[in-house]
């Protein structure tokens, strides 16, 4: 048992997973003797060398366009892109190489290879360093999604993406980084890299939520307890695909449900989230299911991002607008 | 102001030069190059010419089938057949080979059943073979993707302690890509055992050669720290002696080298294409004069080294793997409707399962007479 | 009054905005000479010249890159991307810097560009040329997307988009350039871009659709009809924003909806319309809003296409379900 | 197998050689140059002495606002003001500059007030000046974005008969990207009125500039058909004559040329960087006996041009400016929420006109307190 912050938990995930598999490797911008712009590779290339710990040229296509080479050779590269903004100029070879390589190849090529993208906002960043791309990884066929929302998850999720041989796009919640907690780093992996986990139970609403949203929508819970609403709040960890039984399970109990999280609404997860439930537990449900998201606009000044952001108070009114419906 | 009509691009090349190795005329006479010698055994020269010949059938059976309605496309090497063979020739077992959507003939040097091409081109499949099976990758169709996969695959042979060195091939069109270029940084800055092997056939469908770039396109390496040649592309034995060198280079760890293979793509870009709406068919007439089998055959025959039985033989070995590919795509099988799911993901997914599990139930309502 | 295949449409009302104002260039891959691989483009640069009709160098983000400058100089380009499944190596250029350069500017700067791209499959190609990225688009906040489903809206939509001072990407539907039908092609445009067209008025329940998939709810309504139902279609036109009344309206009528698209439906566009309807319809609706998608796989090959694409009885299937619910 | 470990890259260059221009050597010496002469009044070296001060205390006013809490990150470009005044300086009116994020020197040349570019830095905007005011664009973060923004804009003069060139600017980490390649494929197919002006500080964050490439970068431009050439980016006078020259080639139609400002990030990346980490003080140490304003200052003082009074007056300058930064900064103004809004679509858009209601009542909701 170690108190880490969630960085450092990466960081010990990402190391104990090179100590175990030779074959791991870690690739990215300024991930070597920087340890990267977050240090969750800190201190990797001293103990792997520059063969595993690779600097690698300023170019996101070419990073994980190589990733594919390597993973075609038999390797399993672990590449951290600097930050969400930063995605898009390998948006093809994720899109059309990484995401298809398997489907294309009749099962024959296998491509292990984690996606690392530090995202959201709340660090007071300049522009393209605050956004939540992940609908568009869980709108690709081919990709897995996932994101941790504490250092335990950090720390676990991590090993368990690295050892699935799909391709994988982990989620960082830069902001939830330095977040500290207590970690069981011996055993093995307390849950499966696919399931939802409910981070609080409660009887009137379901809070969904993911990332660094989780935070927020326990606090809400909190606050809401104190009003005597019981609020169960799941933390989806999968994000493609999800944990629909989970869900589903906790909606079709409670009857009313609030989706949270950063990125704008418009043709996102959260819309497949209300879609789903509204499709499924048409006759369950008790109030429509409500979003709390980002604004759809690009992502604002930082002087005003906590306006943008979900918050305690916007996620609360909805809870009372679901509540009242 | 500026005019916005750029300067002529560097004319082509028709003769041997300082920037064209050759060693093989059109004419079909025999030329030395100080720098690449190649001595072949009589015995390699045939298989070297019956690779030729194979390699221009296939591609006619190709055409034909897609003609026929067989397959629902076909991209032709018409023109690239000793571009093709030379290059695949010089890759030995360990050399993996990466290519774009042309490369039947390296593939077919590389002992890949052309059969097994048929499935993407035919809709069975998008591609599936297996590519450690002949060292030879899926066929990539977003243009220039392949060479960032190359890069990587040769930095990953400088990390197992592999032997082998690896090879791109790509287009003149697609030396504009921002991949194609970030896969040259790649393998200079890491100094990965690469070989660039880009057909020049001057048009990208319907683009002529001056709109990717204003210098011959060899010269493009040296920006990036490594050497280009350009080759006859349509000179079998130029072309094999440039890239065994490159290779070479390659696994004795001196990094990287482009090789541009000067050619023409004789065919439509694809059988879906119709060249008469951009280009002259008197230059095409000119490239006949250039024909890469044309010239091996001249040359073997004057030589004394071959005589009509072995052209007849070859034929019919050739008229024998037509009747072969023909036969195979016929018995290509349709994929089932559920295959859709398959290998999407190694792991499965639970989306798929359900998604599956829908498809098949609403499947079994027709059959059940259910729907309409 | 004109008898014309959608192309046919597509072309005439590029010619008419390129003779209205000198500032709109055609840009792209084989635009010239050949007049694209669709002849949309055909003729164009004959009567305007290379300067304005451009034949591009082979790099989708150098197309959209330089049309940010030249619209930056005050110009007008009408970019076109290939296929489908080749617009990702420009995704960068279009979600980081298209998007957001009017909000980034403060509003000093307009891009009115055009992206065209068609989509969708049906016709027997291979791989990434059969796909409908719409939704990554959607999700991109400062970008508007449409799509055209017939010769009319081809003409006009075409116009109307390049005369738009905002970015628009404008999906053509490639299983239907060969469509044909009478044009009206002079005097001004019937509609506007941005409202959603009832394309057969109904009463028992709202079938949502756009580009290719119109012309199959269309007949799947006419299918229903025989039967007594009474199917209304919506074609959509505008994919983002959405013309939600026209929308809402209808469902709020009619207490049923199925939406129908080729695109996978995680995390899509169709998962947009159902999670709105269910917000704001939530006590109007009589049976969950069904989705009639591709399956979340990448596009498979072109033999099984027709069992990957929603067809007729698939629909029906759908309305039938929604029907009985 | 082949080894991994690339080949050392070219030695630094340190004195002026075939391969960097230089006019004024770190000691305050004045070289003459076959290709690049230069000839300057008094009154124009002042200016340019003024001009490395002022951009210098610019520099070092957004450092201290950024420490002092009031800008949450800068973009330090101390090191690296004779590169950007030279370039900026060689400007005219008509030319248009496609900045990183670090140009303040270059903006500050063409007349941007340096207040204006602080709210970005501070979070009250993203940018939001009007790049066509002082013909200079936006910040772009996203690295080698610009280059081709740069190279369309050229298009365009080429295109509506304007008679001015354009510059983008660059680092040497954005050599590797594709965009910045694809931008020498345009520019050079296109023959645009361009000039690539790349300020090699050689660093990429930690990345050295190894990491990029193995050769020196101004030599990138020959793989792509167009000139390129090394100047020392520490020496005004030789950034100044080196981008004049280009500039003039670009608009007489000559095409584009590649410059590699040879130079040297002295500070951090950014205020949120820790160079400690990945570099070794001696090398800054080296560094800062060229600094580019400490030669201007020696040959100003030794030649007799200038005098003490003249470098006081300038240092009172700088104060003011520094001042006027300080003030301009504070009274940056906070965007109120329903900013995020504004500006979004130049034609609105009904669903943020819903978001935007939404909001609005919501924030009411506060004021009535209906909400806790
Ligand atoms: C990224 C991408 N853009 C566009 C296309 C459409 N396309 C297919 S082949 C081709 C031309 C390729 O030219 P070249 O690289 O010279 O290869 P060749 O076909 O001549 O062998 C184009 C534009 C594509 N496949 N991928
Ligand atoms: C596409 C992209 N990837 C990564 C980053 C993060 N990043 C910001 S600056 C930088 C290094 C840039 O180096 P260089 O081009 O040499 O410019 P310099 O900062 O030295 O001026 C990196 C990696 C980014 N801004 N954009
Ligand atoms: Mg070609
Ligand atoms: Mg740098």
């Amino acid at each position: 048992m170690a108190t880490v912050t969630l960085a450092k938990a990466l960081n010990e995930g990402l190391r104990k997973t090179m100590e175990n598999d030779p074959k791991v490797l870690v690739m990215g911008e300024d991930v070597g003797a920087l340890g990267g712009v977050f240090r969750v590779t800190d201190g990797l290339q001293k103990d792997f060398g520059e063969d595993r710990v690779i600097d690698t040229p300023l170019a996101e296509s070419g990073i994980i366009g190589t990733a594919v080479g390597l993973a075609i050779r038999g390797f399993r590269p672990v590449c951290e892109i600097q930050f969400d903004g930063f995605v898009f100029p390998a948006f093809d070879q994720i899109v059309s190489q990484v995401a298809k390589m398997h489907y294309r190849s009749g099962g024959h090529v296998k491509l292990p290879i984690t996606i690392r993208i530090p995202y959201g906002g709340g660090i007071g960043a300049v522009e393209h360093h605050s956004e939540s791309p992940e609908s568009y990884f869980c709108h690709t066929p081919g990709l897995k999604v996932v994101t941790c929302s504490n250092p335990a998850d950090a720390y676990w999720m991590i090993q368990q993406t690295v050892a699935n041989d799909d391709p994988v796009v982990f989620f960082e919640p830069k902001r939830r980084y330095w977040d500290k907690a207590d970690v069981e780093m011996t055993g093995t992996a307390p849950m499966p890299l696919w399931k939802a986990r409910v981070a609080r139970p409660g009887n009137d609403l379901t809070l969904i939520a993911y990332g660094p949203m989780v935070k927020v929508a326990l606090d809400a819970a909190a606050a809401a307890a104190e009003e005597g609403k019981s609020i169960e709040v799941i933390d989806l960890r999968a994000l493609s695909p999800i944990d629909w039984p989970v869900v589903e399970d906790s909606v079709r109990r409670t009857g009313r449900a609030v989706v949270v999280a950063e990125a704008p609404s418009y043709a996102s997860l959260t819309s497949e989230v209300a879609a789903r439930l509204q499709e499924k537990l048409f006759y369950s449900l008790e109030a429509p299911v409500l979003r709390v998201t980002g604004y759809n606009t690009p992502f604002p000044p930082s002087r005003v991002e906590e306006d943008y952001l979900p918050d305690l108070d916007r996620v609360l009114d909805a809870v009372d607008r679901s509540l009242e419906a | 102001m500026p005019d916005p009509t750029p300067p002529a691009v560097t004319a082509t090349p028709t003769v041997a030069g300082p920037e064209l190795v050759q060693l093989l005329t059109p004419e079909g006479e025999r030329l030395e190059h100080p720098d690449y010698a190649i001595d072949l055994t009589d015995d390699e020269l045939f298989a070297l010419y019956r690779d030729l010949v194979m390699v221009r059938r296939i591609d006619t059976e190709g055409f034909a089938l897609t003609r026929q309605g067989e397959l629902s496309l076909w991209a032709s090497l018409q023109g690239q057949e000793a571009a093709q063979v030379g290059a695949g020739r010089a890759l030995k077992p360990g050399d993996y080979a990466f290519p774009t959507y042309r490369e039947h003939g390296v593939a077919y040097c590389k002992g890949v059943d052309p059969v097994t091409l048929l499935g993407l081109w035919r809709g069975v499949s998008q591609g599936g073979w297996d590519p450690h099976a002949g060292e030879f990758h899926l066929y990539t169709i977003v243009i220039g993707s392949q060479t960032l996969h190359a890069t990587g695959f040769a930095m990953g042979i400088q990390r197992d302690g592999g032997d082998g060195a690896c090879m791109a091939f790509f287009g003149d069109g697609a030396s504009s890509q921002g991949d194609v270029n970030e896969a040259f940084v790649w393998a200079s800055v890491f100094n990965a055992p690469m070989v660039f092997f880009c057909q020049n056939n001057q048009w990208a469908i319907s683009e002529p050669l001056e709109r990717q770039t204003r210098i011959p396109l060899y010269q493009r390496a040296q920006g990036f720290g490594f050497p280009g040649v350009r080759v006859d592309g349509n000179d079998v034995l130029a072309v094999l002696a440039v890239t065994r060198a490159a290779l070479e280079r390659a696994r004795e760890g001196s990094g990287p080298t482009l090789i541009e293979a000067f050619t023409y793509r004789m065919g439509p870009h694809t059988t879906s294409d119709d060249p008469t709406r951009y280009r002259l068919s008197a230059d095409v007439e000119a490239w006949k004069l250039k024909d890469p089998i044309e010239r091996m055959k001249v040359y073997l025959a004057r030589s004394g080294k071959a005589d009509h039985d072995f052209f007849d033989q070859v034929e019919k070995e050739a008229d024998d793997l037509a009747a072969h590919i023909r036969a195979g795509c016929l018995a290509l099988e349709d994929p089932t409707p559920l295959s859709i799911f398959d290998n999407v993901y190694a792991e499965g997914s639970s989306l798929l399962d359900e998604e599956r599990e829908l498809m098949s139930s609403y499947l079994a309502g027709f059959a059940e007479g259910s729907h309409r």
